[in-house]
């Protein structure tokens, strides 16, 4: 479940970014001084299992579709919800330096959607909940499972968000959300057990594990005040978004509205766009796209003036399109070959 | 400057799972002196050393060096003066070129860039592996780790060396180099080894535990030449002290022998070795 | 087993491509980080009809590639694998969107325009942030990190997080061969040993990690990462930085296969 | 059955990252036979044992195990009549007891749990480490692993039995255990080691890999007091072989010796062992 790049438009990249560098410059504030010599490493290591499980694909009986787990609930209890949010980030920055999955514009996204509602939602409110009588294997298993049921929706919910509003897909809302919530309802129920598992097995061979991390950080104690901060944050963020969407992409929000008949989510969503509207053009940083659809930009800028005129674009434009089109990439892959050839014939003069 | 470099006091230590690795512990080190300890195979070496460096702390007792006491907040301080070879190679290297590997620790004295490269070039040198510089330490050979993780060490010069297993992986020409090497450096040493004949060859003094206690201290050949001792603790009269069954000589000679011998080069006193006989009958 | 072999071997071929030392790979790790996000900014900025105007942002990842002499074997793999979620999801496009729109006699849908933009934009992303890793190196690049002041500690937990990979894969490799070997006749894992064999693998890593963070303790290390090899940023990084952000300022508002495309055709007619 | 257990034609290996670790290796290994495989460190002993193995697959060449030749379709056939100890013990354990751990291949055998539990009392006595059934492999000390890692190949039962320097990291009294064994079994053995005495007292026969070649092949103890080609090939001369400066004694007393101490069990030979003057200048 990582948000790509390319399905991000920089705005809705660039908060999403914005709103995990605030949670993680949180986390670092709450981590520092009661990071050990035994808790560095652990956190490397428990991020590196995440990663290995993030890379193994498993299918997924009966869509067709295969899926990874997220493993920021494992994250949280074994490492606390502030120090599991920054390994989470950790893990994330090297699968979208590494693996192009992700990438770096979408890692905000990605950090928010697999790490906030995980470290900083279910882990308070649900496992927090389950163990507050203390660590048993039966409260482990419930409150686990549970809370990574619901981390993962929380997340995949947040993606398909930020996926509309960022515009480039089609996909219309309910029906996104119809593909991607249960897809993740089982894959949650495939990692909650797993990490179920896991939190149980390190409880038994090593419980000082688990007692530090949840006995280091007052957030089971104190807890409302702060998770209703946290989720003011997440609704903040999410609502902005939504405005963004609203605003920035009014043909497919229509469009999709017709295709799925007038859902109430949508309608609310072009409500929640008029009352932000003004905010927008404020938080605005890259004016030149994103909103253009506002009437006044029209005239701006050739590429601008392309997308929106294409569907009625005219035979001359698409024909000087695409034989420029071509004779870029030849003159990219030119530049290639000639660099390369000069550096050869470097190599053989000075052998 | 003290006298005693290294001072260890009623030494315990427990592993989490509840298991008694050392118990009541207590030696002490002079500068400049090498020791060799020596046990069978879970005595409790390692964790002996472990708690020497800092990596793990005792439950009971103390760890001085230079009349420091080994804590949590000496420990920055200490460790500058200390190096430790592991008996896992495989734990020590972690960049991913074998030169970075070797200038890790010198980067962290802040050294020039220059200098870095000095103490690393030196290193490599020293344990011959200069031809694997460039490459990423976990593709080399087993030897070839051990090799590395060794120079990874030398590279930050430490006043006391520590080594666990230094000479197993090894080939018999890196041991030989590494054994005239140990021999040509005034540090403190201390060395384990199951390959008793690096300790003869190293060490001027040998502590042997067993099951967690000292049972044995004094100077290494008489130690490693007796042999209910020994076989008491799991050990073996090491080859080089073994007497042969056709000629003999004095013990005396053979202690002169092999002092002398630590202080050789490469390959003399394999020659000079001496042969006694009927010292034991096994 | 193999998979896991090979992703290992994967992900160290990163580290061997940033190695080398070709002009490129001395430029500035900031530099090239920099130059890196304004890129992905610039080309994700377009909309979504648009496919022209995004070519000229393949030199970019060409030019890199050619210059830092990175094969393109590897990058190409990596794009790929990223694909399917994309993939996945820009496969709708067509799907939903079944308008038609006509130019010279061919019918095109816009569903699949999107959905080309899409694949575009994603190819010419992941290649750039491959390459920036390619062409720096984890180290150097948390030193860049560094200098932008991001704390300490999360730099550190980056960089320990990235080394215990290999560590874990390494240990996942080596237990399952040694599974394999004693369990010759199967194929994979017996899922009655699963539990044990996570949970093995769980602790065994945690004391490997520890071990490696002890020695790493034991030569003096304190949280900051001294890479060694890192110059002051020069003349020639700030050339690169510009030069690059011109062209992408250039390309990005003109487009520049159309201004060719036209200019070639009024000269042919 | 076939004459010749193993052979091995033209094998040719590189690392994925194009070093070139096996040249052009042949060699065959009859029923019965012990071989020692030495060779400096990195000269690729231990990616030849691993191609052996099918763990790794030769670029050019083959492996042949009883005439069928190992590929990824013969492998599970081919397995279950080979074991092999790895040169690092951890690699080979991955249960959470040493008894799960000895018990693994014999329960994948589908035995009855009442042999299988023979088997791993058995297998645990032989190394030595009967008081380790009950504790977790990696809460082991180096050797202590060592010896597991051993047991949990032994409790298989191979026919051919492939060691990577099993007695590194034992005390002298398990190597010494170790080596009297094997000098029991009946099995093709294939053993690597640095500590040449072993060797000498388990193998009939050696070859010598330099750089990934085979550069000598012959009877241990010609090959092992052939100086030339040791120094050659960066390795030494076993003390055990090595003449003492005092008395002195014939080359083929020695061989004779030699011969006679590989059947022997547990520290015989140590008391016989000879001395030989000057064979070699050194
Ligand atoms: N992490 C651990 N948890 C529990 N017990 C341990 C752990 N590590 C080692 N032990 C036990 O402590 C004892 C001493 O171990 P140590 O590694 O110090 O032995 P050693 O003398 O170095 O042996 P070797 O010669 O085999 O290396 C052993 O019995 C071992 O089983
Ligand atoms: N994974 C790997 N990738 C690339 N090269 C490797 C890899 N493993 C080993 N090598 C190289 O192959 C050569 C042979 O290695 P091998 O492990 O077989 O040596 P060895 O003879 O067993 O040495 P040692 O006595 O030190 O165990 C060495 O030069 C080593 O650096
Ligand atoms: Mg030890
Ligand atoms: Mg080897």
């Amino acid at each position: 479940m990582h948000m790509a790049d390319a399905l991000l438009s920089p705005v809705v990249g660039g908060s999403m970014l914005a709103a995990s560098v605030v949670v993680a410059a949180y986390s670092i504030k709450k981590t520092q001084n009661e990071l050990d010599e035994k808790k560095i490493p652990l956190m490397g290591v428990i991020g590196a299992f995440v990663f290995a499980a993030q890379m193994i694909n498993f299918a997924i009986p009966g869509t067709g579709s295969s899926g990874h787990i997220g493993g920021g609930m494992l994250l949280a209890i074994l490492l606390g919800p502030y120090a599991g949010f920054l390994t989470m980030a950790s893990i994330l920055m090297i699968q979208a330096l590494f693996f192009g999955d992700g990438g770096l514009l979408a890692y905000g996204s990605n950090v928010f959607n697999l790490g906030f509602f995980t470290c900083f939602v279910a882990y308070p409110l649900i496992y927090k909940w389950f163990t507050r009588k203390g660590i048993s294997p039966k409260r482990i298993f419930w409150g686990t499972l549970i809370s990574v049921v619901i981390g993962l929706q929380l997340g995949a919910f947040s993606l398909v968000l930020e996926t509309l509003l960022s515009g480039k897909t089609e996909l219309p809302f309910v029906t996104f959300l119809l593909l991607m919530q249960p897809i993740h309802l089982v894959i949650g129920i495939v990692e909650g057990l797993i990490t179920a598992g896991v939190v149980a097995f390190v409880w038994r061979e090593r419980p000082e594990i688990l007692e530090k991390t949840s006995a280091g950080l007052p957030l089971g104690k104190v807890s409302m005040k702060k998770v209703l901060t946290g989720l003011s944050i997440a609704v903040v963020v999410i609502g902005g978004g939504l405005s963004w969407f609203a605003s920035t992409d009014p043909d497919g929000l229509e469009w999709s509205v017709e295709k799925t008949g007038g859902t109430t989510e949508l309608e609310a969503s072009s409500s929640i766009h008029n009352v932000l509207a003004d905010i927008q053009s404020k938080i605005t940083f890259l004016p030149d796209y994103g909103f253009k659809t506002s009437e006044s930009d029209n005239e701006v800028k050739a590429t601008a003036q392309i997308e929106e005129v294409w569907p009625a674009v005219n035979t001359g434009t698409s024909v000087s399109g695409i034989v420029g089109g071509a004779l870029t990439l030849v003159l990219a892959g030119l530049t290639g070959l000639i660099i390369s050839l000069s550096k050869k014939r470097k190599e053989k003069a000075t052998l | 400057m003290s006298y005693h470099m290294l001072e260890v006091r009623e030494l315990n230590f427990d592993y989490p799972d509840g298991y008694e690795a050392i118990k009541n512990i207590s030696f002490t080190i002079r500068r400049g002196e090498s020791v060799g300890i020596i046990g069978a195979n879970g005595a409790g070496k390692s964790t002996l050393l472990m708690l020497l460096m800092g990596v793990l702390f005792p439950k009971n007792g103390q760890v001085l060096v230079d009349e420091v006491a080994v804590s949590k907040k000496t420990l920055p301080m200490i460790r500058q003066q200390m190096g430790m070879v592991f008996q896992d190679p495989d734990d020590q290297l972690f960049m991913t070129t074998v030169y970075d590997d070797v200038a890790f620790g010198p980067r962290n004295y802040l050294l020039s860039e220059q200098e870095v490269n000095q103490r690393v070039t030196k290193a490599l040198e020293l344990v011959g592996i200069s031809h694997l510089k460039d490459r990423a330490p976990f593709r080399l050979s087993g030897g070839e780790k051990r090799a590395a993780a060794i120079a990874s060490v030398l590279s930050m010069e430490p006043d006391i060396l520590i080594m666990d297993e230094p000479t197993s992986a090894l080939d018999p020409k890196s041991r030989r180099r590494l054994i005239s090497l140990l021999n040509s450096f005034e540090h403190t040493k201390i060395i384990t080894s199951h390959d008793l004949d690096t300790i003869v060859e190293t060490c001027s003094r040998t502590i042997v535990i067993k099951a967690g206690e000292i049972v044995a201290e004094g100077k290494t050949v008489e130690i490693l030449t007796n042999e209910e001792l020994l076989d008491h603790c799991g050990l073996e009269m090491p080859l080089s002290l073994q007497n042969c069954s056709i000629c003999g000589s004095e013990k005396d000679f053979f202690t002169e022998k092999t002092k002398y011998s630590t202080t050789n080069t490469y390959g003399i006193q394999t020659i000079e070795r001496d042969c006694r006989v009927s010292l034991v009958e096994n | 087993m193999s998979n896991i072999k090979s992703s290992l071997y994967n992900l160290r071929v990163l580290d061997d491509l940033a190695r080398k030392e070709t002009s490129i790979h001395l430029v500035h790790p900031l530099t090239k980080l920099l130059t890196t996000v304004v890129f992905l900014t610039v080309v994700l900025s377009f909309g979504r009809y648009e496919i022209v105007g995004l070519l000229p942002f393949f030199f970019y990842p060409i030019v890199i590639i050619t210059v830092a002499e990175i094969p393109l074997g590897p990058i190409l793999k990596r794009v790929l694998l990223a694909m399917p979620f994309i993939i996945g999801i820009g496969i709708f496009n067509p799907v939903f969107d079944q308008q038609t729109m006509s130019a010279f006699g061919l019918i095109f849908s816009k569903g699949w325009v999107t959905f080309l933009s899409i694949l575009i934009k994603s190819c010419v992303c992941v290649g750039a942030s491959l390459l920036l890793i390619a062409t720096t190196g984890m180290d150097s690049l948390a030193a860049a990190l560094r200098m932008l002041k991001v704390p300490k500690i999360f730099v550190l937990q980056l960089l320990l997080t990235y080394r215990y990979i290999y560590v874990l894969i390494e240990e996942i490799s080596h237990m399952m061969l040694a599974y394999s070997l004693r369990a010759p006749r199967q194929r994979g894992i017996h899922p009655r040993v699963w539990g044990s064999f996570v949970g093995q693998l769980i602790l065994r890593t945690f004391d490997r990690a520890q071990r490696i963070y002890d020695s790493m303790a034991l030569r003096n290390f304190n949280g900051e990462y001294h890479t060694g090899k890192i110059d002051k940023n020069c003349w020639k990084d700030m050339v690169y930085l510009f030069g690059w952000c011109l062209f992408f300022i250039i390309a990005r508002t003109n487009n520049l296969p159309m201004l060719i495309g036209s200019f070639i055709t009024k000269v042919v007619n």
